[in-house]
């Protein structure tokens, strides 16, 4: 049995029982080569469950939809091992619980998806370390390597260039799991921190607190950059922000549902080799 | 080509006057710096509408002119303090100088309401919209028959324009009658106690050639309709006012309409029976 | 002729032990230059990222943040909590171009009178010899914001 | 016989045009970098691109646009008024659906108030329009009563020729007959066979939409949230919409001196009509969508006797979430059938 069919027949089952309310999945999108998330309850509209490697999305932030939790009833997603971490994260900064999360595990390799073991974010430490082990190994992609290589007037005007597209329609923030704040602080007038306008000081000033935010809590699952429609390489600032915290504090997000977050703990014997 | 005319660009005002009305509410009195500006305003401004006040760094924010159409030299506002721009509207002094943009809006149809008994119900702050009306009759008294005001609000605190419900409590041809939510009187309170709906009730005026005006909360607004369609109003003799958020107040920016219907153009005054016909899930 | 460049630098300092170190240093007749700007805050775990870019959207030429030693926090550890932000919000904000020069770090005690002197005179010559935040002003320019009355 | 103009003369046009003193815009760049933009040569735009990335409606309606200058004093304030940039544009190969978004948009900007933001820029640009000849999966015009080649809201309109070499011209207002005549020593009389324009098929009846929403008891129909229960609230589609023209009145600045600015914003967002008491008259992400549709099918016809909408598809081509007008339309017009056939 494919791992589609046999994901079909779980979620049918945990509807059919009664042990979820809903399961978050994948259907088929507009075009063939489109995913998009649904929301089944019903165990006949279970078919309608699609898991190939076109099943990008990172669908952990679904489940803060306003009240969904709140009855205390399980639900069911589709989670990659950043969708896991997000709900690590998620559970440790007091947003869910995860106990109410079923997971639906799986990994995407090339153009091949495979199964993970486990029901719940504590079953998948295993997978987590060996993301953690290959990430400390991981060399930045090329761009990034380029950028590192410019000195600093050079990579001003990258990213000048890069910002100058945003159009401010906040697509990076509104697809982040983790951007789960009511107010975003740009939203917030009193004060007035960052320009809401969408110049390109507006857009840099946007785009520099919102990585800034990320740091340390970003489980790099993509959903912002394929979310912006100018395809500004949102990418590089979390992968930057996250090389950083994972070398200057060993931090990787979303180890398990008790990992402090890397920005309210700290070490006395943090580095420090910046400050004069 | 033809000189450029802004209509964003807002009138500059000087506060004349100053008056806090109840624990964060507070009334200004702004006066025209530009003549050309008060002459636009003179000849386009009715009871019922309303203008965007603003302070230059802040940003700008929708009320109505409560002040009447029959003292049409200045612009009174009275407002609640709670966003970033009515912080900076209440903390503003006598002289300073902060910016209208206006009168936009429809208006209250007077002289409809000539030879007619006139019922005003007003709760909290929304008492404003409901004294412009007020003054408008009060001030060709004549032209109305009898004129009752039933204002009621959470605690003796909260009530807003105190000296001028003394002036009407005073008058022999308005009737006046004030109450506050159970809880919220005073040791000396000599007024009624309890919410707008029953004691209008119990006031019982008569629908028999009448208008009301009534503006308030939507929780408030909701039990009273129920009330005055007991004492006999009809829909299209209750007017009542509308508020949303808005940004520009001319129909363009896109944010105020209830359905179809744009606050900012077609309201905010409308007949109970215009709101009934909204979508109430919009509310 | 045109004026010599006078950078104007904000330091965000904490009111306990590096806002103390400048008032030693001025009670002390120590000379240092006048382009500081000096925003005093309890402590530098209340220092946000958000304002080095308040100070760099007004035209800062480079900002300053400094505290508490480590271990000598008046809240006992806000300063180390001010130090992991600022070791990230340092780094992005040189991943972004923004050159190191221009945002610095330092714990200065209220003991340390004549170190804030030096460093004060120190990053005003390091600003004044890579000169105006030319880029950010541009764009700070392209926004079309009026300069004070 | 008809007018062309040859690919190999446009840049002696563009040329022509500059000479005057006028700004020759055309869309540039790939995918998500395109856009319109100044260009010199012919060869530095892109006539091949399906439709650009951001629309015709940013040269028009900037996505941020400072309105007025402010200094205030000790006792006076003194304001600078930002006037739109008046210079003349040549707006050179805008598609069909991003020109004719103009035309409807003018309406609204004209309600009463007239907003010389606006009109300004429309006054002094002259928009040609090239027919498309290929559509993509997502294009939609015809089913909004347009087509590829539709003139709303053109100056002139390009006819490809079939060999690609050129275009069969027609000018369509004054604007464009005068920019015509400004290069018209580039122009050459023939008869050159045009391209079919593109077969853009018809994705939904437009006429039992209308009916559908016109229908009061759909408005709290279980429908909307259905729809959008995917919907994440991001702006792209609104963004991105040639017809959306939502927008925020933000000061820039301090207490002494700053800008008062028009920023596009946008229906999808929470805080649009959040009241400052909390209170939001559309609470839900249902709600929020359904007013995006309702503003375009029923709303704006309403006042204007026009749909806000011209089938670019951009907002299914860029969503996030795979959702669209297209496909809410469709649906709706599938449940109008279903009704009336019971």
């Amino acid at each position: 049995m494919s791992l589609q069919e046999h994901y079909r027949s779980q979620a049918r089952e945990l509807l059919a029982a009664g042990a979820v309310k809903m399961v978050v999945g994948y259907a088929e999108g507009t075009t063939p080569e489109r995913r998009r998330p649904v929301f089944i309850t019903e165990p006949e509209e279970c078919s309608r469950l699609v898991l190939d490697a076109r099943c990008r999305t990172n669908l952990a932030g679904y489940l803060l939809r306003e009240g969904l939790l709140s009855d205390g009833r399980e639900i069911a997603v589709y989670l990659s091992t950043e969708g896991v971490r997000t709900i690590n994260i998620l559970a440790a900064e007091s947003q869910l619980s995860s106990a109410q999360v079923r997971i639906l595990g799986f990994e995407i390799d090339r153009d091949e998806v495979k199964a993970m073991e486990g029901k719940r974010a504590a079953d998948f430490s295993e997978a987590i370390l060996a993301h953690k082990e290959r990430r400390k190994k991981q060399a930045p992609d090329e761009l990034a390597a380029k950028l590192e290589a410019m000195n600093a007037a050079e990579r001003f005007t990258f990213w000048q260039g890069e910002f100058s597209r945003c159009i401010k329609c906040y697509a990076c923030r509104q697809a982040c799991p983790m951007c789960w704040c009511r107010r975003c602080v740009v939203d917030n007038n009193q004060p007035q921190w960052v320009n809401t306008s969408s110049h390109t000081l507006g857009n840099l000033e946007w785009n520099l607190v919102r990585a800034f935010h990320l740091a340390g809590r970003c489980v790099e699952c993509g959903n912002c950059g394929r979310a912006c429609p100018v395809d500004i390489p949102l990418h590089l600032l979390n992968r930057k922000m996250t090389g950083e915290v994972l070398e200057a504090f060993d931090h990787y997000p979303g180890m398990d549902e008790h990992q402090e977050p890397a920005l309210a703990s700290f070490r006395k014997d943090d580095p420090e080799t910046f400050i004069l | 080509m033809t000189p450029f005319e802004n209509i964003y660009r807002p009138a500059i005002m000087k506060i004349a006057e100053t008056r806090d009305e109840a624990p964060g509410v507070r009334t200004l009195r702004l006066e025209f710096q530009d003549p050309a500006d008060l002459q636009r305003f003179r000849e386009s401004y009715r009871t019922g509408m309303f203008g965007l006040y603003g302070v230059y760094g802040e940003g700008e924010s929708t009320f109505c002119v409560a002040s009447p159409e029959t003292r049409n030299d200045y612009v009174e506002c009275t407002f609640r303090r709670s966003g970033r721009v009515t912080t900076a509207l209440a903390s503003a002094e006598k002289g300073d100088l902060v910016t209208f943009r206006g009168p936009y809006g429809n208006r209250f149809p007077i002289e409809e309401f000539h030879g007619k008994n006139l019922l005003f119900i007003a709760g909290g702050i929304a008492l404003p919209p409901t004294r412009s009306v007020i003054w408008s009759c009060l001030d060709q008294r004549d032209r109305f028959g009898k004129v009752t005001i039933v204002y009621g609000a959470r605690t003796v605190a909260d009530l807003v324009y105190k000296e001028e419900l003394e002036e009407w409590g005073r008058r022999e041809d308005v009737e006046l009658v004030l109450t506050v939510d159970p809880g919220g009187e005073s040791p000396d309170w000599k007024h009624r106690v309890g919410f707008v709906p029953s004691v209008l009730e119990e006031a019982a005026p008569s629908a028999g050639n009448c208008v009301a005006v009534l503006c308030g909360p939507p929780i408030m607004i909701k039990f009273t309709l129920a009330s005055l369609k007991k004492l006999g109003f009809e829909e299209e003799n209750v007017y009542t006012t509308l508020e949303n958020r808005m940004k520009c107040g001319i129909g363009k920016c896109g944010r105020c309409n209830v359905g179809s219907v744009y606050i900012c153009k077609e309201g905010p005054v409308f007949t109970a029976a215009e709101v009934a016909a909204m979508p109430p899930g919009e509310l | 002729m045109s004026e010599p460049f006078e950078p104007k630098i904000v330091a965000f300092v904490c009111t306990y032990c590096t806002y103390a170190g400048a008032d030693l240093a001025g009670t002390s007749r120590l000379k240092y230059p006048s382009n500081v700007r000096i925003v005093r805050l309890p402590c530098t775990g209340r220092i946000s990222p958000m304002f080095i870019l308040k100070a760099l959207q007004k035209g800062a030429d480079g900002v300053l943040v400094s505290g508490c030693h480590p271990g000598d926090c008046h809240f006992d550890h806000g300063n180390y909590h001010a130090r992991r932000r600022w070791t990230v919000f340092n780094s992005l904000l040189q991943f972004a171009g923004v050159p190191e020069e221009r945002v610095r770090f330092s714990w200065i005690s209220a003991a340390e009178g004549r170190k804030f002197a030096e460093l004060i005179s120190e990053i005003t010559e390091d600003i004044r010899r890579i000169g105006p935040f030319e880029q950010y002003h541009a764009l700070i320019a392209e926004t079309g914001s009026p300069a004070p009355l | 016989m008809a007018t062309l103009l040859y690919l190999e003369s446009l840049s002696d046009c563009f040329a022509s045009w500059r000479k005057e003193g006028l700004t020759v815009l055309a869309p540039v760049g790939e995918g998500a970098l395109s856009g319109f933009r100044e260009v010199e040569r012919a060869e530095e735009a892109n006539f091949d691109l399906l439709i650009t990335r951001t629309t015709l409606k940013e040269l028009f309606f900037p996505r941020t646009e400072p309105m007025l200058g402010y200094r205030i004093g000790k006792r006076e304030i003194e304001t600078e008024e930002f006037m739109p940039p008046v210079e003349g544009r040549i707006i050179f190969g805008a598609r069909a659906c991003d020109s004719a978004a103009m035309a409807i948009d003018d309406a609204l900007f004209d309600w009463d108030y007239h907003d010389e933001y606006w009109f300004r820029r429309r006054e002094s640009s002259v928009v040609f329009t090239i027919a498309c000849r290929e559509p993509d999966e997502f294009c939609m015009c015809t089913s909004l009563g347009l087509s590829p080649d539709s003139a709303k809201g053109s100056d002139v309109l390009l006819r490809p020729l079939e060999a690609g070499n050129g275009w069969q011209v027609e000018p369509v207002t004054d604007r464009g007959h005068k920019a015509l005549s400004s290069i018209e020593q580039h122009l050459r009389e023939g008869s050159g066979a045009t391209a079919a324009p593109a077969e853009v098929p018809v994705k939904f009846d437009l006429e039992a939409c209308r009916s559908w929403l016109a229908n009061k008891e759909n408005f709290e129909s279980p429908f909307w949230r259905e729809i959008s229960e995917r919907c994440i609230g991001c702006g792209s589609c609104t963004y991105l919409c040639p017809t959306c023209h939502c927008f925020d009145i933000q000061d820039e600045g301090d207490t002494y001196q700053g800008i008062r600015r028009k920023n596009w914003d946008s229906c999808s967002f929470q805080l649009f009509t959040m009241h400052t008491s909390g209170h939001n008259p559309r609470a839900t992400q249902g709600a929020r969508w359904r007013q995006r549709i309702m503003h375009k099918f029923n709303y704006y016809g309403g006042k204007f006797d026009v749909d806000s909408c011209t089938g670019c598809g951009r907002c299914t081509r860029e969503c996030p979430v795979d959702m669209g007008v297209t496909e809410t339309l469709q649906t709706i017009a599938a449940k109008q059938k279903q009704s009336e056939r019971t």
